[in-house]
C-alpha cells in the first residue's frame, strides 16, 4: 500500500521506523540482500546428518535448501529445485537416500547435486531423447557456498565469502566456540513455531537483555537471570552479531532490582525441583549466553539447555523458529535427562521463550497499528559501543546500523 | 479390547474431565487427575519418529504437573485465549500389571480473544490409565504426540 | 457422575438427533427434541462472561423453536450451506428434580455450496435434559456457548 | 493488479465503478481520508465503561485503539501502541485497570495515556538507563481527540474537529437524539460478525431503505416494515449522513406493495407470538429509524431493538460489524426482556439482518465477477435530495458525492 | 435405535480400528475390517444430490480395497502426509437381515510434512456393518459421503 | 514484489522463466488476455443442463458464468452479476429455474439475461421509481458469445470468433470429434480439486506425455501406458491445442523401456481385475487421447474413462480443475459399470491423477524457490513440430510460443 517508497529520516538507529517490519518491499529487499546476500546462512548441526546420505530439508530466507551429507562425508548445500523443471527434488523434512531423484521425470541427482541420470536422454527406439548438447554438467541442482565450525553448518549464496571465522569475528568467535567447543555433539530434539511477526523482532528480542528481567517472572523469580546479575553486551565490529553474557548471583537483595518488577514473587518454590537442578559445565562463570549470528542464528546456553534457533522469515508478517536441542555425546545419563527438563524452559511451550512468542505477536499487531511511528531504542544511551551490563538496548542499535548500510536505507 | 461398558464410561469420564478442567478451568484441579508419579509429556511426531526424546512438554511427576498449571495461571504472559478439546476413537487394552492402555484421536480448536476459531492441532493419546486406592482412575502416563512438526506461535495449554 | 451406560447412550441419541437433524435434515422435526416450554440459546463466551444477556437465538417456548426452524427452511435468504457436527466429551449429573444436566464440547464445520469446508465455531453445551410422559428424553433447556466472540458472517443454523 | 489507477469517469453518483469496492490503492486510501482524516468515528457507549478505569478495546479503520474511562470519569481514546517498541499494550477486548502497562519492559501508562512509569530510566547500579533528556511527556501513548453525546463515544485523529453536534447537522441531530435521550443506558450484549464484502456495502445496505420491503420476507410478512408505509429518507447537508423514518401501518391493502413481492406469505402467523409484541416507546410516530452516521457507525431502532453497528474494515473484501444492543437504565422486566425477544430480528442470526449479511457476500463476489462495470443507483431518481418516501435509493447517491470530495475521486 | 451399550461400544470399536489403521496404520490391515464382498465408496454429497453415481474412490470387494491399500503404500507418489479422524454421533438401527445400519459423523485433519494442520473434510458414514462367522463385526458397506464438492488437492487416504 | 516487470529473455520457447508462473502482474494479463481474450472456453457439457430452465455455474478465467438452457432449448451464458448492483444473481451450483431472480431487489432476469422485471420501475403510489429514460433493455445479465459442437458447449468474452471449427483446426477436431462424436452423452459424474499450483503446468502435465511412463508407475505396471508404446504428439497450426495419442501393445519387451523407470514391479497383480478389464469402443487403434484445448479444456480418454477437464484459475498459485466424467446414453449396463469402475484411475484420488495433483503442488513450490531461472524444456529437441512418438515435450513447446504472441511476452 505504499505509495511511495519509505526513506529513514534520522541518521542513527535510535529511532526505527515501524514500516521496516510491515513494507513488502523492504522485505523482498531483505531477502536478495540479507539472506541472499554476503552471509552465512545456520541450516543445522552436522549431528542431524551423521553419515553419507543423510539429509534434512530447510530453508535459507524463503528458498527450501538441502543440507545433505556426501559420499566422502562432506557436507554440500543444493538448492531444492529441479533442474528440469522445477519441482521440489526434496520432499521430506528428512531422511538418507543415495541420490536425489525428482519424482515428475526422474532425473537423478548425485549427493553433491551433479546430474547423474536423465531417462530417455537418448530417447526411445531411435524417438525424441535430449539434444545432442545437452550437457548434464550444466544441469545440476545449485550447490551453495558451505562451511561448517565444530558441527555447525552455514551455507552461502555468495562464492565469495570470508572464511566463518572471520565472519564473527574474536569476541564472536571465542563465545561461538564455548558451546561449540568441538566435542561431538548429540541432538536432543527439534522444536518448531510459526511466530507471527517480523523475523527482526526475533533479533531484537535476544539483542534486548534487560527485558528479560521484567517480562520473564518465571526466569527472575527462580533467580535464573536478573538485571543486576554480572554481565555484559557484546557486538562483533560490525554490529551485525552480538553476545549476552551473564552470571547467576548466589545472594542478590531481592529488592533491588527486582522492586521494579511487577509481578516479581519471592517466596515461589517448585514442586518438582528437578526441573532447575542446574549444574556448572562451562569452564568460565557465565550461566546465560545468547549470541545472535546474523542473519538468522541464535545459540543459546540457558542453565543447561543448548540450542541452536533458525530464523526463517516468511513474509513480512511472520517467521518460521526452528529450535534444534542438543548436548554433547559424553553426556552421561544424568545430564541427558537434565538437558531434557531444561528444556521446559524453551521452545513454544517454555516457561521462559513463551512469553516472548506471545510478545512478539503482540509487537507486530501493535506495529500494524500505525507503520509511519517509529521504536525508541534509547536504553543504555543512543551509541553502539559494547556495555559491561544488560540494562542497554545497544545490541539493537548496532544491529540496526549494519542493517541499514546492507539494505542501503 | 475391553468390551466393558461400564469400565470404559469411567475412562472416557476421565478423558471428560482432563478437557473439562482445561477448556473450561480451573487449570489448578487438572493436576488431579494425575497420579503422584505420573509422567506427563507432549511430544510432536516428528521427534518421536526420529528417535528424539524431546517434550515440547515434560512433567515427570504431579509436582511438575503443578508447576505447569501454576506457570499457566500465573507466571506467563499470554495473550488470552480459550482452547477445545473434541476427543474421539478411544480404544482399552489391560495391561499384566491390570493398568489400562488406552489411546484416542483428539483435535485442538484455539480461539484468541478478538480473533476467531482456529484449527489448532490434531493428534493422538498414547496413555496408561491406573485405579487408586480411592477407587478413581487416573492418568500413570499421558502422552500427547502431536501430529504437526510447526506450532502455531504458542503452546500455552496442554493437548 | 452417571455411569449408567444405558442412560448415558440414550443422552448421546438425543444429541445425535439433535445434531442429524440439523446437519442431514429436516429442520422441521429438530424442535420436536425439545420440551414444550424448552429455552433454546445460543450465547458468545464474551456476553457470559460480561454478565449481558443477549443470546444469537434466543426461544423460549418449542413453538418459538418451530419459529426459527420454519424461518430457516422458509423465509431466509441464505447462500446454500450445510455445516457438521461433532460432540465429544459428555458429563452427566442428576439433578434433584431429577432431570439431567448435561454437558459436552462441540465443533461445528461449515461448508457452503461451491466453496471448501472451514471450522466455523467451536463450544460447549450446558444443557438440562428430561424424561417425559412418553418416556423420551428432551431438552428442557438447551445453552450453546459460542467460544469466539466473532462469527464467521452469518449463523444460519443453530450450533 | 490494476496498472494504472483508477478514474471515476461520470461526474454523477448515479453510477458507481465496482472497482472502489475492490482495489487495495482505494481501500488504502480511504483509510487515511476517510477513517484516518475529518470524521468523529463512533468507538462504543459509555455504559460499556461505566467505572473509572474501565476500558474496551475497538478499533478506527484497522488501527486499534484503546477507549477507557479516566479517573476523574472522563474518556480517553489511545492508540494501542506502546511508546517504546510498539506492542499492543491492551491485549483483552474489555476489562478495568488503573494503569496500561506493557508487557515488554513495563512502561506504563496512566488511564489518559501519560507515560507514568519506565523501569530502569536512571539504570541498574550506575549502568545503563535512559538519555539524560529522556522526557517521559514525549512518549504517552498518542491521545485521540474524543467528545461524546447522551452516552455515545466518538474519536478522530483530527484535532481540529467541528463539534459534534454541527458535525450531524440539525436534522441528524434530532434524530440522534430521539434515541440518544440523554436518558441512561444500559447495555443488553454485543455481537460481532466479519462480514465478507466491502465496508461501503454495509451503509448501502441501510442507505437503501426499500431492499427491505423486498429482500426481508420476515419484515414484510408480520408487517415490521413495508414500501408503502408512511416514511421519509433524509440526509444531512454534506450526505455523508442519512435516514430513514418509516411509520408501521395498521391496516394496508395486502396486494399493494407486497403483490410485487416474490415470497410473500400473507397467512403467516408466529407461533411464540412473544417475538414481536412490540409496544410504542417513543412520542413521535415513527415505529423503525436506521441512520447512518459518516464514517462507521449505523443507529438502529427496529420494534423494541435498539442496537449501534459499529463498521471496521478489514481490507477491501471484508468488515468487521460490531453490534452493541442496548436499552435504558429504566426499562422495566417486560422492557429487557421485551429488547431480549426483538435481539432475534439482528444480528448475525437475525430473522431480519441474516438475509443482509447473505447479501452483501453475494454482492462482493458479484462485484468480482467485473469490477469495470458499475452499479446503477437511479432508484427514485439521479439527485441526493431528500425523499418522503423510501422507494429511493438518493442516500447511497448522496453518500458517495461527499466520498468523491473527500477520496479526490 | 439400539440402546444396547455392549453392542454400540463394539461397533464403535470397529470404527476405531478403521480411523487407527488409516492414521496410524499400518493402511495394509485396514482391509481386514471389511467382508470379503464388501462395497468402499466415498462420493460427495453434490453428486449424490444430482443423481451421479460416480465415486472418488469406488471398491467392489474386499480385493478391490486391498488394490488401494496397495496403490496407497507402494504405487502412488504422494507428498508425505498425515490424516486425523474425529468421528462422532453414532446411531445403530438393526435391519430384516440382522445387518446393522450405522450412521455418524466424521471430521479429517490433515497434515502434511513440513506444513501446519488443516481441517481437510467433514462428512457423514452410511453403512452397513454385520457379524461374521468369527463372531466379529465387519463392514458390509461402507459410504464416506464428503460434504464438499472440492478436494483440497489430493485424496491419498480413504475418509 | 517485481521490482521491475519481467522480461523472457531468450527467443524461444525451450526454455521458460520460472517467473511466468509466480507473478501477480504475468497472471492479471493472462486473465485478460488468454482466459478474457480471443478464446473459446469451455463451459460444460449439454447433457448437464439437459432441459429448458436447467443451470450451471462456473467460472470463465476467475469471473463467475451462468450457463443455462434456454426456452427454446438453446444455450446461453451470462455474466454471473446483477446489472443494478452486481451480486451474484445464482448462488447455486446447479438447478433448474425459469429466471433469475436477484434477491437484493428481485430484479429478474429471463433466460437469455434480458431484465424482465423491476419491482417499484413506476414507484410505489407515485411515490419513487426509476427515471423515465430507464430502459431494460439496456440492463439484462451481459450474455456471452457461445458455441457447441456435440454436446460440449464453448463461450467467449469476444464476439468476433472464429468458428469453433476453424478455432480447432482439422487435427484437433477430428480428435475432438472421435470422443464427441454427436451421440447423445451422459454424465457419470463430477469431480473437483483446488490444485496449488499456476494453472498452465495442468496443461503441462498433459502436453508432456513421456512423464507418464516414468512417474505413473500404476500406468506402466499395466501396461496402459508405455513410452515405447506406438504413439504421436500433434499440434494445431497455432501450437496452442495438442493431443497425445497412444496405443497400448499386446506384448512388450517389459525390459526396453521400463528399465529406465525406477520402481516398475513387473510382477504385480490386481486383486479385483474389474478395475482394468477395459473393452474397444472406438474404431481407431488408439487406446489412449489426451487433448488439451486452449486456453481451459482437457479431453481424456484412457481405458474406458472418459472425461473433461476444465481449469479454473485461482490466482498464480492455485487452481480448480473440475472434472466432469461422462459415457454415451446407449451405454450398455456392463459399460456403465466399467466407466465408474475405470474412474478409480482418475480425480483427486485416482491411481494415475494422483501422482499429478501431488507433482503438480511440488512443481509450484520448486519454482517458489527461484522465480528468476527456466525451465528447460529440450525433450525432443528445441522445435515445435509434431512427433510421432511421445518422447518429447514439443507440445509444451509449442503452448508457450503461442502464449508469447497473445502475452505479449
Ligand atoms: S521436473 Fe524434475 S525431472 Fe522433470
Ligand atoms: S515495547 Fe512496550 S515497554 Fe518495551
Ligand atoms: S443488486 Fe440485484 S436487484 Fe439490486
Ligand atoms: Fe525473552
Ligand atoms: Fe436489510
Ligand atoms: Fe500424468
Amino acid at each position: 500500500m505504499t505509495v511511495h517508497p519509505h526513506k529513514w529520516e534520522n541518521s542513527g538507529t535510535h529511532r526505527v521506523p515501524y514500516w521496516v517490519y510491515t513494507d513488502p518491499e523492504i522485505y523482498a529487499r531483505e531477502l536478495a540482500a540479507v539472506f541472499g546476500g554476503k552471509s552465512w546462512n545456520f541450516v543445522g548441526l552436522e549431528a542431524e546428518i551423521p553419515n553419507p546420505g543423510d539429509y534434512k530439508r530447510t530453508a535459507i530466507g524463503e528458498s527450501s535448501v538441502i543440507v545433505v551429507r556426501g559420499k566422502e562425508g562432506e557436507i554440500n548445500v543444493l538448492k531444492n529445485q529441479c533442474a528440469h523443471r522445477g519441482l521440489e527434488v526434496c520432499r521430506q523434512d528428512y531422511g538418507a537416500t543415495r541420490a536425489f531423484q525428482c519424482p515428475y521425470h526422474q532425473w537423478t541427482y548425485r549427493l553433491d547435486g551433479a546430474l547423474s541420470g536423465v531417462p530417455f536422454a537418448k530417447g526411445v527406439g531411435g524417438h525424441g531423447g535430449m539434444p545432442d548438447d545437452f550437457d548434464r554438467k550444466d544441469h545440476g541442482l545449485t550447490k551453495l557456498n558451505v562451511t561448517t565450525r565444530h558441527g555447525a553448518i552455514f551455507a552461502s549464496y555468495a562464492q565469495d565469502m570470508q572464511p566463518l571465522e572471520d565472519y564473527l569475528g574474536d569476541k564472536m568467535l571465542t563465545l561461538f566456540d564455548r558451546v561449540f567447543n568441538g566435542k561431538p555433539l548429540r541432538i536432543v530434539g527439534v522444536s518448531r513455531q510459526r511466530i507471527p511477526s517480523n523475523w527482526k523482532l526475533m533479533f531484537e528480542n535476544i539483542k534486548d537483555p534487560y527485558h528479560a528481567s521484567l517480562l520473564h517472572v518465571f526466569l527472575v523469580t527462580f533467580g535464573l537471570f536478573r538485571v543486576d546479575n554480572p554481565s555484559r553486551t557484546e557486538m562483533d565490529s560490525t554490529g551485525r552479531h552480538s553476545a549476552l553474557v551473564s552470571r547467576r548471583s548466589t545472594n542478590l537483595d531481592p529488592n533491588a532490582a527486582t522492586q521494579e518488577m511487577a509481578s516479581f514473587r519471592e517466596k515461589l518454590e517448585l514442586k518438582d525441583p528437578r526441573l532447575l537442578d542446574i549444574v556448572k559445565e562451562f569452564s568460565d562463570p557465565a550461566t546465560v549466553v545468547m549470541q545472535t549470528i546474523w542473519p538468522n542464528l541464535i545459540v543459546q546456553q540457558q542453565a543447561n539447555t543448548l540450542a541452536t534457533r533458525q530464523i526463517l522469515p516468511a513474509g513480512p508478517d511472520a517467521f518460521d523458529l526452528n529450535w534444534t536441542f542438543f548436548g554433547y555425546e559424553d553426556d552421561d545419563d544424568a545430564m541427558r535427562t537434565r538437558r531434557l527438563r531444561h528444556a521446559n524452559l524453551m521452545g513454544p511451550a517454555g516457561f521462559v521463550s513463551l512469553d516472548d512468542s506471545e510478545v512478539m505477536d503482540l509487537a507486530q499487531r501493535g506495529i500494524h497499528v500505525d507503520p509511519e511511528q517509529q521504536a525508541v531504542v534509547e536504553m543504555g544511551g543512543r551509541g553502539r559501543e559494547d556495555h559491561d551490563h544488560i540494562v542497554t538496548e545497544t545490541a539493537i542499535r548496532a544491529f540496526y546500523g549494519y542493517y541499514r548500510e546492507i539494505m542501503g536505507l | 479390547m475391553s468390551n466393558d461398558p461400564g469400565l470404559m464410561l469411567e475412562v472416557q469420564a476421565l478423558y471428560t474431565a482432563y478437557a473439562d478442567l482445561i477448556d473450561e478451568g480451573p487449570i489448578s484441579e487438572w493436576p488431579s487427575l494425575f497420579v503422584e508419579t505420573a509422567l506427563y509429556k507432549i511430544v510432536t511426531r516428528e521427534n518421536l519418529a526420529r528417535g528424539w526424546d524431546l517434550g515440547l512438554m515434560l512433567c515427570e511427576s504431579r509436582g511438575g504437573i503443578e508447576d505447569r498449571a501454576y506457570a499457566i495461571e500465573h507466571l506467563s504472559l499470554t495473550i488470552p485465549r480459550r482452547v477445545r478439546h473434541l476427543i474421539s476413537g478411544f480404544a482399552l487394552t489391560t495391561n499384566a500389571d491390570g493398568s489400562f492402555a488406552v489411546t484416542a484421536n483428539f483435535a485442538v480448536f484455539e480461539t484468541i480473544e478478538g480473533r476467531v476459531t482456529t484449527t489448532f492441532a490434531s493428534g493422538r493419546y498414547r496413555d496408561i490409565v491406573v485405579r487408586e486406592a480411592d477407587g478413581k482412575l487416573r492418568f500413570k502416563e499421558k502422552i500427547s504426540v502431536c501430529d504437526a512438526a510447526t506450532i502455531n506461535n504458542s503452546l500455552v495449554y496442554p493437548l
